[in-house]
């Protein structure tokens, strides 16, 4: 137990330090090096202590915290009502108002009374997600230490505010580990509200009026799935007395129903689900760092991360079952809009809120094999998707821009980088590294219980290979000659951290057997008494072939790059109007070089096209889901 | 968002025959802009008539283009015939129109097997390569030659077609239509060559009109205008009837130039029918002075040869406007806006002839 | 064994051609004459193919493109001169723009008569091709070691 | 027998009204052609209209430079950039100006007065009249 | 009857995956010979000898070796290799999820080999690849999703000894997976990325920097494609081996039949059609046996 509370203590106390040490302190580095060791030790020490037992629960003293927590409940609402009076914008207050009001009534009317047996639980399930916050995040922290000194450099008008940017995201952190830890679902909404602000903050962090634009178009949509999922708590506690995750799985279908939903609806709204994909795209404004760490690998996991852990009360109903098609209709719509991107975080965005539905469609479907793709899919994701926003973090900087197209050759202009890109690439969408076998899983889960939802999962693959493939290609094309090598001058935190991540990527995709036998199914047995058993041939294919390539791809890169002296290099066909290798007599005598651009078919697959279609059929999907649960 | 690549569309290609350059300037597969680039195949021949008396002068017209080569040096002779005054025996201008009309059939079975080439239909590109060895096998068999008749002299023609010959001709390109029929009912009827050809390269009436089109060209975007109709050689003997579209894309296109099959072919019949007998040639003395634009019409459109001559032997100046030359502004007008898998088509369907338009 | 003579490809470039002869290397192609009974398939592009057709006599121009095109094939390759002007310019030799024959510029190692030159004899020119080819081939193989 | 052909002499300066006004009448651009004389430059733009054929004519020194009608007949672009790198005749206001580079030739200006020769009359036989 | 049946149940699986290994490209490259044999006297030809592609292989790996970049040929060797590995597996009996999922990686590494040699022309050609890859994925995928559910089984091996015929359970989405074989057989009217005939307004597409023994290997990764893909035909008719084989043979001389017959359609109409047609045909098969089941 000591050492949950010490996972969400720790880092306030370093949020604490943060915001007093001297910006540019070699102490600084120092604390956060060490910040980062034991936020990363702890969970896998959590990993080893736990690993032969079920879910253990905690009593804690709660009725002091819950008071210290209302009070921090009011201060941040009363922050957020002054944030939003200085800019202008009353719809937040509005819904601080009444969720404040809400919580504050409850707190005083049946907080007294409120009887909660566990507070504190931990399971392979919060482990898992323990072991992603801590890792990666810490990982990103220090990634940070090296971004943000060189973000100041590119935006010299964004005023230095480093201090409260580290002060927020180890807040965060804490927040974190309360969401995955809280068996009290009061915890729980106090530390789902505190993530709520933390990434409002930090996509304001620029302070120019796009970013704040964005930060309160994530704030509103948070603020109103915290809202709802207040009003599912009053409701829940109203209803049944109870007001532990653990209890309300357990109870009667009728009386947790509405609740369960408001919880998924919250779910929803932070994992950016359709129809409020548009915080999350949105928030790509944010520094790199912060991308990454919220937008991509720990807190939108946070709301699948209730999706799941609500699903069981959800089971067979309808509500269940608009759930996976809402995560259905963002997976595909999102993997076909991303096609018309050529901003590459917005790509990234895209690809998140997409394979965040397929999370969601699977909690919705809740078989064990579901469940076991579910949360393979949040590991892979979470590696390979902060990987490669780290990335192209990089790319903007050495390159001044984060669009796909400026990233000709980048291979032969950031070679190693182009490497860790790579990896993270392949993590994401190439057979047989991780994704894929995640979807391997899904698919027969989806077979097996939901054919419909097969489809959608055929088309949205085949829309996700596009964009990932397009892109790809392009980092990776040789330009036939010498091509300047961008200045190398990547901060060795930053390295430290694409390194940690890469070796991560592939160690999970090589493990994903051990991962599997180890920590998630005994969840799952758990959970539903059986464990789906991947095909043991299958696994050994997949597992050879991934060996194959760890040894073909440098044994092939050795022998092309070094030993094969056997070929004549000559130039590019270009019809015969070359004028050297890569450039050709154009019209006009002029001299053309050769630049090749991918598709984007915004008129078939543009966000202006697709973006409305997505909205209305989630939000008539929302309805029925709500509808059910309150009849 | 898509960006801009430019792509160098020849000179080397393999849809196109001959060489012309492009920078086709794309935005996903859609082209924004194409700028052509010519003088890959210039060779100056305009000047050889400082060289060729104007007499000897008609070998190299015949060889200013090899699918419509009789038809440049019918218009070189009869240019320097309105110069000189020559009244042409009646049966050699008759000959001359036997010979044009099968001139165009193979240029436009040519065109027909090229274009179904460029649009990927390789079956029917060798079925209409099949059919115009029925054409050559006549020119091979009247003229000697397949390609380069050099038939054509100044006053008159160089070798008689007898009435049964003439017969014999008649009696293949009936045949030949009724080939022809069936490879046309698949251009006309084929879902994917209307996808491929309906609505592509588009160019209006107006445009067309102000552009300069001419030949099929324009006449499938419905503009009345074929140079058979002032009547030179024995056109003004034939019904003539210019084959005249509305719809101005490229399957207009194909539609004009299908029917023209048809039309060149009963025109052949028709010139047999009426053939007067008589000489063939006349001698031709002295030297033009004087000057002419001689416009017919080849297969591709409207073909100008402007003879200027002082009296000598030696020609003052030759010069050639051919269809080509005046189609490819509204080309570059259809090109901007097609995809890149329309392109070949739009320049087939131009039916471009590049070594006549450089010359 | 060297397998040129099974299957040479050819890429045929018209140089100042009049079309005239381009036409008929086609027409080789197709129905009546039928190359592809040897194997030989027009390519249209200079890395995949053995013969280098040229029809026309070369320009300015047209030399660099033909150049380019000739450096972009792989050995073993053979060029064909297609038709007089290919071979010595024909009447447009002295046209102010004509450099004259292909062997001006590149090393021809078969010439194929006609003004125009005849499929027959095209598809002649070819077979005498490949014999050419499998010699060089044999002598690149000696060449390399 | 032949079409009849008419052939207008203008000034210089008189081109662009007359081909407007022909652009107003409806007649289409058929060619422009340049030939070249002992001294100097004779320019036909030909024009038709329903089968009738009209030759404007204006006759220039070398050096001079001539209006481009391509503003009234779009298509003439292709015709004057042709007479400006055959013949080195300076055409100002060309729409698409390919500067000299639509014909590279081997020889600069292969048809100018300088590199043309043209054939001499033959000593004149009176044909005609006393 | 069932001699070939039995054939297969000899063998063990690694003999059964040795066997493609060594007979498929065999097997694949007669099939491209009678391909061009029989296009050529659908063309009014004599065509090319039926042994030709072997010719033209055999050829091009003598030709010299000429590269834009020296990667470049990588990506085609691991093509070749995943491509063998997958029609591997898939004869062993193996997955066929597992195979679908392989072949998709192989047709990423040939895409990517089409982005890698920085040409404009394979680089279109590479990105129409792509395209067409969207087009036909969701139906293999279907195709596989089908089978499983008519059966209960992803296993080829428990596949190809289902008693029923498959063809009747899944009528619909035999009839997509044909539609979409044009496409992974390269024939018109869906030859959009390189066409055995380059008289495309791409030139070769993807293949147009490959030249000699990389383009050789591009040849036999296609035959053995092509065996592969005959093989999935082969499943839907797995209850009569000699009907299974011949309805596969059938099926070939199909598509060379489509291809003599279209012009080449552009990516639009190619997408939307194979989407439309995945969507009725595979969609509503797949409905229809769900509620059956």
């Amino acid at each position: 137990m000591n050492a949950l509370i010490f996972l969400i203590i720790f880092p306030l106390f370093i949020a604490a330090l943060a915001l007093v040490l001297p910006a540019g302190n070699a102490l600084r580095k120092t604390v956060g090096v060490i910040a980062g060791v034991v936020l990363s030790a702890v969970p896998i020490y959590l990993l080893i202590a736990y690993l032969d037992t079920g879910p253990v629960y905690f009593r804690v003293g709660s009725h002091l915290v819950n008071m210290v927590m209302l009070a921090v409940e009011v201060v941040i609402a009363a922050f957020i009502v002054y944030i939003s009076l200085r800019s202008k914008r009353y719809l937040p207050i509005v819904l601080v108002a009444v969720q404040s009001l809400i919580m504050v009534t409850f707190e005083l009317t049946a907080g007294g009374t409120m009887e909660i047996e566990h507070s504190l639980f931990v399971d392979k399930f919060s482990i898992i997600m323990a072991l992603i916050i801590g890792i990666i995040g810490s990982a990103i922290c220090l990634y940070g230490i090296g971004y943000i000194p060189e973000y100041h450099q590119h935006h010299k008008e964004i005023k230095e505010r480093r201090r409260y940017f580290s002060f927020l995201i180890y807040l965060f952190l804490s927040a974190m580990f309360g969401i995955v830890f809280s068996n009290n679902l009061m915890w729980l909404y106090f530390f789902w509200e505190i993530t709520t602000i933390c990434s409002a903050l930090l996509i304001g962090y620029r302070n120019d009026k796009q970013s704040i634009e964005s930060s309160f178009r994530a704030l509103n949509m948070n603020l109103l799935g915290g809202l709802v999922f207040a009003i599912g708590l009053v409701y829940l506690y109203n209803s049944s007395h109870i007001m532990e995750l653990d209890k309300l799985i357990k109870l009667d279908r009728n009386l947790v129903l509405l609740p369960a939903v408001c919880m998924a609806f919250a779910g929803l709204v932070k994992s950016a689900q359709f129809p409020f994909s548009s915080w999350l795209t949105g928030a790509m404004v944010a520094p790199t760092p912060v991308s990454a760490l919220l937008h991509s690998s720990t807190m939108v996991k946070a709301g699948v991360y209730i999706i799941l852990r609500v699903a069981p009360a959800l089971e067979n109903t309808v509500a269940a079952k608009m759930l996976m098609f809402i995560g259905g209709v963002s997976f595909l719509i999102t993997a076909l809009m991303a096609i018309s991107q050529s901003n590459a975080k917005k790509v990234l965005a895209y690809s998140t809120i997409s394979n965040l539905g397929l999370i969601v469609a699977c909690a919705g479907i809740n078989t064990a094999a579901a469940v076991w793709s579910a949360l393979l899919l949040i590991v892979f994701h979470a590696v390979a998707k902060s990987l490669l926003f780290l990335c192209v973090g990089i790319v903007e900087y050495k390159l001044d821009s984060r669009d796909i197209e400026d990233m000709d050759y980048l291979i032969m202009r950031l070679p190693k980088l182009t490497a860790v890109m790579m990896i993270g690439m392949a993590g994401m969408f190439l057979a047989p590294f991780g994704m894929i076998i995640s979807k391997f899983v899904t698919l027969k889960a989806f077979v097996d219980t939901n054919p419909g939802m097969a489809i959608v999962l055929a088309y949205g693959s085949a829309a996700t290979v596009f964009f990932w493939v397009k892109w790809m290609g392009k980092i990776m094309s040789i330009r036939h000659g010498e091509i300047e090598v961008v200045a190398h001058r990547v901060s060795r935190w930053e390295w430290f951290t694409l390194d940690v991540l890469a070796v991560s990527t592939v160690f999970v995709c090589l493990a994903f057997p051990l991962i599997s036998s180890g920590v998630i199914d005994p969840y799952l047995t758990e959970r539903f008494g059986n464990v789906p058993v991947p095909d043991f041939f299958n696994v050994m294919v997949t597992f050879f072939i991934m060996v194959g390539l760890l040894v073909l791809l440098p044994l092939g890169l050795f022998y092309f790059g070094f030993a094969n002296k056997n070929y004549r290099r000559v130039a590019t066909y270009l019809g015969g109007a070359n004028i050297d290798n890569v450039t050709f007599e154009g019209a006009m005598a002029s001299v053309q070089t050769i630049e090749m651009k991918n598709y984007y078919l915004q008129k078939y697959f543009g966000e202006d096209r697709l973006f409305n279609v997505g909205v209305i059929i989630s939000l008539a999907l929302l309805c029925v889901m709500f509808g059910v649960a309150f009849i | 968002m898509a960006r801009k690549t430019i792509i160098p569309f020849g000179p080397q290609h393999p849809v196109l025959p001959e060489p012309i350059h492009f920078d086709l300037v794309m935005e996903d597969e859609t082209v924004v802009d194409a700028i052509p680039s010519i003088s890959y195949v210039h060779r100056g021949l305009e000047r050889l008539i400082e060289k060729r008396d104007f007499v000897d002068f008609v070998h190299i017209a015949d060889r200013i283009c090899g699918l419509c080569s009789f038809m440049h040096s019918m218009g070189y002779c009869q240019a320097i015939e309105e110069i000189m005054g020559i009244e042409v025996p009646e049966r050699a201008l008759y000959l001359r129109t036997i010979w044009a009309e099968l001139s165009r059939v193979h240029s436009h079975i040519f065109w027909l097997g090229a274009a179904a080439d460029a649009f990927g239909f390789e079956s029917l590109f060798m079925q209409s390569m099949r059919l115009r060895e029925m054409v050559l096998d006549i020119f091979e068999a009247t003229t000697g030659g397949r390609v380069i008749l050099g038939v054509c002299k100044v006053g008159g023609v160089r070798r008689d077609i007898d009435s049964d010959a003439l017969k014999g001709i008649v009696n293949r390109l009936a045949a030949l239509k009724v080939n022809l029929e069936e490879i046309s009912a698949v251009f006309i009827n084929d879902y994917s060559i209307q996808h491929r050809l309906i609505g592509v390269g588009y160019i209006s009436k107006e445009d067309a009109y102000a552009l300069g089109c001419v030949g099929p060209m324009a006449r499938a975007s419905g503009l009345v205008m074929d140079m058979r109709s002032l009547g030179y050689a024995a056109y003004k003997y034939l019904d003539v009837e210019p084959m005249v579209e509305s719809a101005g894309d490229c399957y207009a296109r194909c539609l004009v130039r299908i029917r023209e099959i048809f039309h060149s072919i009963d025109l052949v019949r028709q010139a047999a029918e009426k053939i007067p007998e008589g000489p063939f040639d006349l001698k031709v003395k002295g030297a033009p002075d004087g000057e002419y634009f001689s416009r017919i019409e080849q297969p591709r459109g409207e073909v100008i040869h402007y003879v200027k001559g002082n009296g000598s032997r030696f020609l003052q100046r030759f010069r050639v406007r051919v269809p080509t030359f005046s189609n490819i502004p509204a080309m570059i007008k259809a090109l901007k806006g097609s995809g890149i898998a329309d392109v070949p088509n739009i320049i087939l369907t131009l039916d471009p002839c590049i070594s006549c338009t450089e010359r | 064994m060297a397998w040129f003579k099974r299957s040479p490809w050819i890429l045929h470039y018209n140089a100042t051609s009049c079309n005239g002869c381009d036409t008929e290397v086609i027409v080789s192609l197709t129905p009546l004459y039928d190359l592809e009974r040897f194997g030989i398939i027009n390519t249209g592009n200079p890395k995949h193919a053995d013969i280098l057709a040229v029809t026309g006599s070369v320009n300015e121009k047209s030399v660099q493109a033909l150049k380019n095109l000739y450096d972009q094939m792989p050995n073993p390759k053979v060029i064909m001169a297609v038709g007089l002007c290919a071979i010595s310019g024909c009447v447009f030799q002295d046209c102010y723009n004509v450099m004259g024959g292909v062997d001006k510029v590149l090393p021809v190692d078969v010439y194929v008569p006609g003004c125009a030159a005849r499929p027959e004899a095209i598809i002649d020119g070819v077979i005498m091709a490949c014999e050419i080819l499998e010699k060089k081939y044999a002598e690149w193989k000696k060449g390399r070691g | 027998m032949g079409e009849p052909q008419e052939i207008v002499p203008l000034g210089k300066n008189e081109l662009m009204g007359v081909v407007a006004r022909l652009y107003a009448e409806g007649y289409r651009l058929v060619q422009i052609g340049c030939n070249t004389l002992l001294a100097g430059y004779e320019l036909n733009y030909s024009f038709d209209k329903d089968y009738r054929f009209k030759n404007l004519r204006i006759t220039i020194a070398p050096g001079e430079e001539v209006p481009s009608i391509s503003a009234i007949y779009q298509n003439s672009f292709l015709y004057e950039n042709e007479i400006h790198d055959l013949f080195g005749i300076v055409v100002t206001n060309i729409s698409v100006d390919y500067s000299g580079t639509l014909y590279r030739t081997s020889i600069k200006t292969p048809f100018s007065v300088d590199n043309v020769k043209l054939p001499e009359a033959p000593k004149q036989k009176k044909t005609e009249g006393p | 009857m069932n001699s070939i049946y039995e054939a297969y149940q000899v063998l063990s699986m690694a003999e059964r995956a040795l066997v493609f290994l060594v007979l498929a490209p065999i097997a694949g490259g007669l099939l491209a010979g009678i391909d061009r044999k029989l296009s050529a006297r659908l063309q009014g030809r004599y065509g090319p000898p039926v042994r030709q592609p072997f010719f033209d292989v055999l050829k091009l790996f003598q030709k010299e070796r000429i590269v834009v970049n020296k990667f470049q040929n990588f990506n085609i060797i691991l093509f070749f290799l995943f491509t063998a590995c997958s029609g591997a597996l898939f004869f062993a009996g193996a997955d066929i999820l597992l195979t679908v999922f392989g072949l998709a990686l192989a047709g990423t590494f040939f895409i990517l080999a089409g982005f890698s040699v920085g040409s404009p022309y394979s680089h279109l050609g590479a990105e129409r690849e792509v395209i067409q890859m969207v087009s036909y994925e969701p139906m293999v995928i279907l195709m596989a999703v089908g089978m499983y559910q008519a059966t209960g089984s992803f296993k080829v091996a428990d596949l190809v000894q289902y008693e029923a015929p498959l063809i009747l359970y899944l009528p619909g989405i035999f009839l997509g997976f044909l539609y979409i074989l044009t496409i992974k057989f390269r024939k018109s009217p869906f030859d959009l990325s390189m066409s055995h005939h380059a008289h495309q307004e791409i030139v070769r597409g993807i293949t147009t920097e490959f030249s000699g023994p990389a383009l050789a290997l591009i040849e036999i990764t296609h035959w053995y494609e092509n065996v592969l893909l005959l093989g999935m035909v082969y499943l839907f008719f797995g209850f009569n081996p000699w009907i299974a084989l011949v309805v596969s043979l059938a099926t070939y001389l199909f598509e060379i039949f489509i291809d003599m017959n279209y012009a080449r359609f552009k990516w639009q109409l190619t997408l939307a059609s194979t989407w439309l047609f995945t969507a009725v045909a595979g969609i509503s098969n797949i409905v229809v046996l769900s509620v059956m089941k």
